[in-house]
């Protein structure tokens, strides 16, 4: 699955996209994983009240089943415009 | 109908031109530009790096301008979000909405515009005298947008 | 602040870039541009004569455009009313205003446009098949004004 | 006192401004002396709701005073923007 990171996101983990390998069945479960694995993602997930998530380009939320997805992006909050 | 999302600055007085050239049936055109401003929270702005999501961004401001033509009577609407670094005074954003009637073009090009900064996967960077600093997401933008539901 | 009240046509695209040129503090400029519509409850305009009240006309338009800058944040504004016989499709008015907040930009663009409908002494004469036939003040175009008081 | 007419109500009386010599304290005293003038007169002010009234090119109602007043515009609802 193709793991996207962008602005704070990105810098705090250090790449703006990855392959992960997962078994996660919903975006929180996926969040879990990657914040056990190394301190950077648990610093980056730390408050996810501040962390928007898109799964395939569409905005959703972190109960969000992964069922299908290629595609998860994780950001702040849009600041457009 | 069209977006684009490009790192070239975009020219307003053509946009309007191409909007509404060889037609007669419209009564109004709104455009709303947004500059990058030198000053932000009391600091000197020197620049502002735009960063999107390629893919997401253009199918996000395809669907506001949709729901917009939707929701009132459009002949016309042009979206155009730059990214990358801007120098303070460049052009960010252009919104262009063509109607028979004023009230539905003010309204159409506001609602993208709530719908932009919120809603569209871009980030704003200021670079001031410490570095760089990621622009906060505003209350007010979000209650902006919940006028609209 | 600048009006101009004229028979020439006008360029949106210069005078938005006269608006913001050189300047870095403005973050967000609103235009309406008013147009001539080809037709008007049901009929088939082919052009519209536009009488005015010349002086009251000036001062009337630099009265609203002061209100406007009393009420919200505005950092130029710009309004400019054609009158004479004009084409269907011709531009009649813009109105241009400049902000740090898109939400002033907007709101005295529609303040300004809602007083120019109503309390600007223009007079409106349609040019159709019939003959000409004087617009109608609209009890739409009254309410509009309201919201303002 | 100079008197201007505009849009059908100049149409009507036929001259788009006129030397008016009255001794008529208010507007409506105007209008009144004119109706009985001549017919094209009485036409153009039949109906007084259709007609807005200026004086010194500022917007006023029927019952304005005209001392001092020197020029007087008569006119339908305007129809700008």
């Amino acid at each position: 699955m193709q793991v996207l990171y962008f602005a704070w996101v990105r810098e705090r983990i250090g790449v703006p996209r990855e392959n992960v390998e997962t078994t996660a069945k919903t975006v929180g479960e996926l969040v879990a994983e990657l914040r056990g694995r190394e301190q950077r993602y648990d610093l980056a997930f730390s408050d996810m009240s501040a962390i928007r998530v898109a799964l395939d380009q569409e905005l959703t939320d972190l109960d969000a089943s992964l069922d299908g997805v290629r595609e998860v992006a994780f950001f702040p909050p849009m600041t457009g415009g | 109908m069209s977006v684009s999302v490009q790192s070239d600055d975009f020219d307003v007085g053509a946009e309007i031109i191409a909007l509404s050239q060889g037609r007669t049936d419209i009564g109004a055109v709104v455009t709303f530009t947004g500059l990058v401003r030198d000053v932000a929270g009391g600091e000197k702005i020197a620049d502002m790096e735009l960063e999107h999501y390629p893919g997401m961004t253009e199918k996000a401001l395809a669907s506001i301008e949709a729901e917009a033509n939707t929701r009132w009577e459009l002949q016309a609407t042009r979206i155009i979000h730059r990214y990358g670094k801007l120098k303070s005074g460049a052009q960010i954003v252009l919104v262009a909405t063509a109607s028979p009637h004023r009230g539905d073009a003010f309204e159409a090009a506001e609602f993208i515009m709530d719908f932009l900064k919120s809603r569209a996967p871009f980030w704003k960077k200021e670079g001031t005298l410490g570095g760089g600093k990621w622009v906060d997401a505003r209350d007010a933008d979000e209650d902006a947008l919940n006028r609209w539901s």
